[in-house]
């Protein structure tokens, strides 16, 4: 399992690395998401500030279906995944390798989108423990889930547009205690025993733990 | 010896539409086996059930020597499909392709370059990524990644179509060597002329099941019948 | 060929689903008093809990059935079906939660909506089972869309006891468990809390005649399916060109 | 072209009916979406109220990404759109033809919306005038515009994830406009000489005007 | 008689490579153009830059008449292409396809029916989502649109692959019978026999031109020489 999960992993960041998907897309319309919120919304810097860390997971969970619906694209052309399946790679595997490259490719973003909302918002930051903590299992979880439910969704032809409507709400605790999370790091309290940042371990380890069981019996069906 | 290939009244459905119907089918070692029938018949469906694609609603079904019923995965990495699909990423080159199957089938790797050699894909080739790629030249990389693998049991379907006439020489040729060591070879083919690579016996499939078995023949016997009805649907 | 017995107690069931709710807007219209704060307004409240509670029993079977199709020695594609069939009625019931809430919302709280924890939690579940039937809707065979939507539908239901503990792990302004709280002693009394009851018990027969009826039909639409499969199969087994020359 | 307008849209719609997914998928998300930012920002109702309009074009932006991206998928499973110009279709038909399935769909789409923000979000509502005339050019400018920048990327493997980094920014007129145009038309001066109508309405003609001249430069491309 | 195609050191690039480098070539009406090559060596290019869906970097390009360098969209609707691709909708059924392609081309509605039925698409078939089908089910729902628009010029790519032979006799068929109309094929092949469509002339496509041309010759002596070196790459 964890052999199969280098190997996709590794292919899908040469994939990712020689198409350059993400830093040339997604991260660029992370950005601009950032951009059309303040359109959006008022322009006065309190309210921006204020809002900031909601804001910016608003701007990774929309980045996140992007990216990992590309994931799954990978395989669908030429029927890819297919051949995942006739080659006889292990299923958890596949899906840990996925959510490796996600949630590599996602990380980087993580970070060039944080000097956004600083430079753009002018958003406070500080607590960089809890705010580091809480950004990488947030992500982990974002990952996990996505992948899974990108390939629940994946069959079928019209796919692409469920992907979202099946993760967003899925993913919408990862939007709530990722944005409390940031707010109590930028606050005087923050500690890394936030009741947030619990949360999202949670429920990165639940969707963790979810796909490496379940992605055999999605990929067999 | 045992069947390599054993499926017994095997039933597959597809969004309530019955594919397989039904069928059996056997199959040993060295054989190279013609799979003929009219379009829809059930072809491709057969072969993709046989390397474990299609999950089987009914009957009983063994790929070398697994009970692929319960353990859909055990036999998968000995197979090799080549289907209307390759099963490439567009984004890698040919080489990273190959690489990347034989990796999968935790494969020997050093099989790789000779294969490549064996379809003609050298040179420029070689590092082009398979989006760019002709429809023969991405067969060609499927080819080199099923030939470096060399599985036990090969399932062929229209290997033949949009490879040019070097090409399936090399490929009749590299399968003949295959089969000769004990492989099995089942051949999907609309074509009446398969060059030198001569089936060793020829199944139809009409209506998702097998309707008609020459049974193992005479290499000779069958070349010279698919000769003298060129063109024709039937073997008489 | 659906059983007589089957269809005498989805009958019966209709028929004592339709006089306990009767019997439930009797109680809760005329014999039961105005509430001193709230006014007729409390008289929701006969309505408003109960269609909630089903709904989660209706999400509780959903899963209940999944699991069971899931798990591989009980696998059964009746388990799917009765797990659809309560999501849909679960869904219906949801809505019916959203409207009702939001109708005494209006008086009480001087808006339709509010984003209180109880109320964002029960509109995620409303999409989340929404996303589940969008998911079934997809084409594939039965089997496909039974593990996939029965892994959907699992995840689905944790929203559930969320939604329930919403009101402790949140201070809302939602009305904090006053009937089903952690000791189970209800806060209000006696024709209330009598009426209250027999509104659950009334809306859980809706429930159950309505899941009969929405089982029935999938589980005969599943049956037509069948039985067109093995049609098929015949048919195409001697369709016109799978006419053999290799046997003559 | 009119004709082949007709056709495509017929035909676009024909697809819809069939598959369902602006109806099943991508309605459920519009209203995913304002959840989500009732999650993101303030959950007082305050704020929302306030922002109901800025969040409503934004929930209309993104859904319109995936219909403009349906749109697009369907002519390029199996190359329809290379048939399309075999078959020797007008440029500008074809381009009229997506845009009308488009914006039927996501009319459709707003008006089940804006009873959600007004259910949601407790927005005020008024204006009807100008409010729908503002919808009406708005909507016309984001298909016009979707498509056009959809066709754009559309060329190319990693297409999916272009056409929201390049529609995004070149529809944030129509956010801001729209946005505005809300605003005025809930306040008392509403009226149909609204300078944010004009800005739509040119927006509207000039994405129609574009699409029409260049689309057949875009598929000859 | 004019010339229905005639292309003069036409050059076509795709992503900095040249795909055509320099193609010269011209067809008259009547005539089955049987155009071979090596796997990549440009025939799919070709027909797709006579189909109008490639650019033309330099040299001078008519299509029936038509300059399609200057204005590539006049002929379009005249030529019927089969590539790789078969151009369908996957959520409409075959005979709703059908009928786009032939709205879509401004051509006579009524056609369908008998073409449709003329490569056995019928009953259930008829009425199936294109997207549900077999490889060889599509292909015939693309024939049976080329076939009811009528266009003068054919391109095939391939048009034989994954048909069965009973449908790949209607298609020559039919084929025979427009070429004895006037209609000219072009059409790319790597089979070695063609059944009853015979070519009246052998051009071969190399490295993106054609380094071989026949001319036109006498069906029979064509077909005699195909059978004498079955499985050779060259026109001799
Ligand atoms: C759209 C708005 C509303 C929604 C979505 C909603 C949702 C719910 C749900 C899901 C429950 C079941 C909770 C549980 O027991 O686990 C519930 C119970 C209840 N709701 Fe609401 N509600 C809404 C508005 C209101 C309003 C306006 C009132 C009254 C002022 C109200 C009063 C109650 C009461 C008294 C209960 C029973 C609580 C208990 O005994 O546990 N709700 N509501
Ligand atoms: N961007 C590119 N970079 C490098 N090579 C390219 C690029 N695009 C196309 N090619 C090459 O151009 C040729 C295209 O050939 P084409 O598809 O016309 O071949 P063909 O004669 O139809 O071959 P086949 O018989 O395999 O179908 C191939 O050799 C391909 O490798
Ligand atoms: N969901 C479905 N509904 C109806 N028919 C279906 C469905 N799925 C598959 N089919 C039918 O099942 C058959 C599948 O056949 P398969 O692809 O195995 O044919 P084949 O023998 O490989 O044909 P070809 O020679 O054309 O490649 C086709 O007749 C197809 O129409
Ligand atoms: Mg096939
Ligand atoms: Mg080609």
């Amino acid at each position: 399992m964890w052999r199969d999960a280098l190997l996709i992993a590794g292919k899908d960041l040469k994939v990712e690395f020689r198409t350059k998907v993400m830093v040339n897309q997604i991260l660029p319309f992370a950005f601009v998401v950032l951009i059309i919120f303040a359109f959006a919304l008022d322009t006065s810097p309190g309210t921006l500030q204020k809002f900031a860390p909601g804001l910016f997971w608003l701007a990774v969970l929309f980045s996140s279906i992007l990216s990992v619906e590309r994931a799954v694209a990978i395989e669908i052309d030429d029927s890819a995944g297919d051949g995942l399946t006739v080659y006889g790679v292990d299923p958890g595997g596949i899906f840990l390798g996925k959510v490796a490259s996600v949630f590599v490719q996602l990380s980087l973003l993580e970070v060039v989108l944080t000097l956004g909302v600083v430079v753009l918002y002018g958003s406070k930051t500080g607590g960089w423990l809890l705010m580091i903590a809480a950004t990488v299992f947030a992500t982990l979880g974002l990952s996990a889930a996505g992948v899974t439910y990108s390939q629940l969704a994946g069959g079928s032809r019209a796919k692409h547009t469920l992907v979202p409507l099946l993760l967003v709400p899925v993913a919408s605790p990862v939007l709530l205690a990722g944005t409390k999370a940031w707010q109590d790091a930028f606050s005087a309290s923050s500690s890394l025993g936030d009741p947030w940042l619990r949360l999202l371990i949670v429920f990165a380890v639940v969707y963790l733990a979810l796909g490496a069981i379940f992605f055999g019996s999605i990929l067999e069906a | 010896m045992q069947n390599l290939v054993s499926f017994e009244n095997v039933i597959v459905v597809s969004g309530n539409f019955p594919i397989l119907t039904g069928l059996s089918f056997e199959a040993g070692p060295g054989e190279i086996v013609l799979v003929k029938g009219r379009n829809g018949a059930g072809k491709t469906s057969f072969l993709r059930t046989v390397a474990g694609l299609s999950r089987i609603t009914r009957g009983s079904a063994h790929v070398l020597g697994v009970d692929i019923v319960a353990k859909p995965g055990d036999a998968r990495h000995r197979v090799g499909l080549l289907g209307h699909e390759s099963f490439l990423y567009e984004d890698l080159t040919a080489r990273e392709n190959i690489l990347f199957a034989l990796r999968a089938t935790r494969s020997d790797l050093s099989a790789a370059k000779s294969a490549m050699e064996s379809v003609g894909l050298a040179g420029r080739l070689a590092d082009l990524r398979v989006g760019k790629m002709s429809a023969g030249q991405r067969k060609k990389v499927a080819l080199a990644a099923l030939l470096a693998r060399d599985p036990e049991l090969w399932l062929l379907d229209e290997p033949h179509a949009s490879l040019d006439s070097w090409t399936r020489e090399a490929l009749d040729d590299s399968l003949n060597s295959r089969v000769s060591r004990g492989s099995t070879v089942l051949l999907v083919s609309h074509e009446t002329h398969h060059g030198s690579l001569v089936p060793t016996r020829v199944v139809e499939i009409g209506g998702g099941r097998v309707v008609a078995d020459s049974g193992r023949v005479q290499a000779a016997h069958l070349e010279q019948e698919a000769r003298s009805e060129q063109g024709s649907d039937h073997v008489a | 060929m659906e059983s007589n017995r089957y269809k005498w107690v989805r009958r019966v069931l209709g028929v004592v689903a339709l006089l306990l709710v009767a019997a439930t807007v009797v109680l809760g219209l005329w014999v039961t008093p105005p509430d001193v704060v709230q006014g007729q307004l409390v008289r929701l409240i006969y309505v408003h809990p109960p269609v909630a509670w089903v709904a989660y029993l209706a999400y509780g079977v959903t899963s209940i059935g999944s699991i069971l199709y899931l798990w591989k020695r009980t696998r059964n594609i009746k388990w799917d079906l009765l797990a659809a069939s309560s999501a849909e009625v679960g869904v219906i019931f949801t809505a019916l939660t959203l409207i009702t809430g939001s109708i005494w919302g209006k008086p009480a709280w001087g808006v339709w909506w509010t984003w209180d924890a109880r109320l964002t939690t029960t509109a995620l579940l409303f999409v989340l089972y929404l996303g589940y039937l969008a998911l079934r809707r997809v084409p594939t065979d039965s089997h496909r869309r039974a593990v996939r939507s029965g892994i959907a539908g699992l995840v689905a239901f944790v929203d559930v006891p969320i939604v329930h503990q919403s009101v402790v792990w949140w201070r809302t302004l939602h009305q904090s468990a006053t009937v089903l709280n952690a000791t189970l002693s209800p806060k209000i009394h006696g024709e209330m809390a009598m009426t209250l009851l027999l509104g659950f018990i009334s809306f859980t027969f809706v429930y159950a005649w309505m899941l009969m009826h929405r089982y029935q039909i999938a589980t005969m639409e599943q049956r037509a399916l069948d039985v067109e499969l093995e049609q098929l199969i015949e048919e195409r087994q001697y369709e016109p060109e799978a006419g053999s020359a290799l046997a003559q």
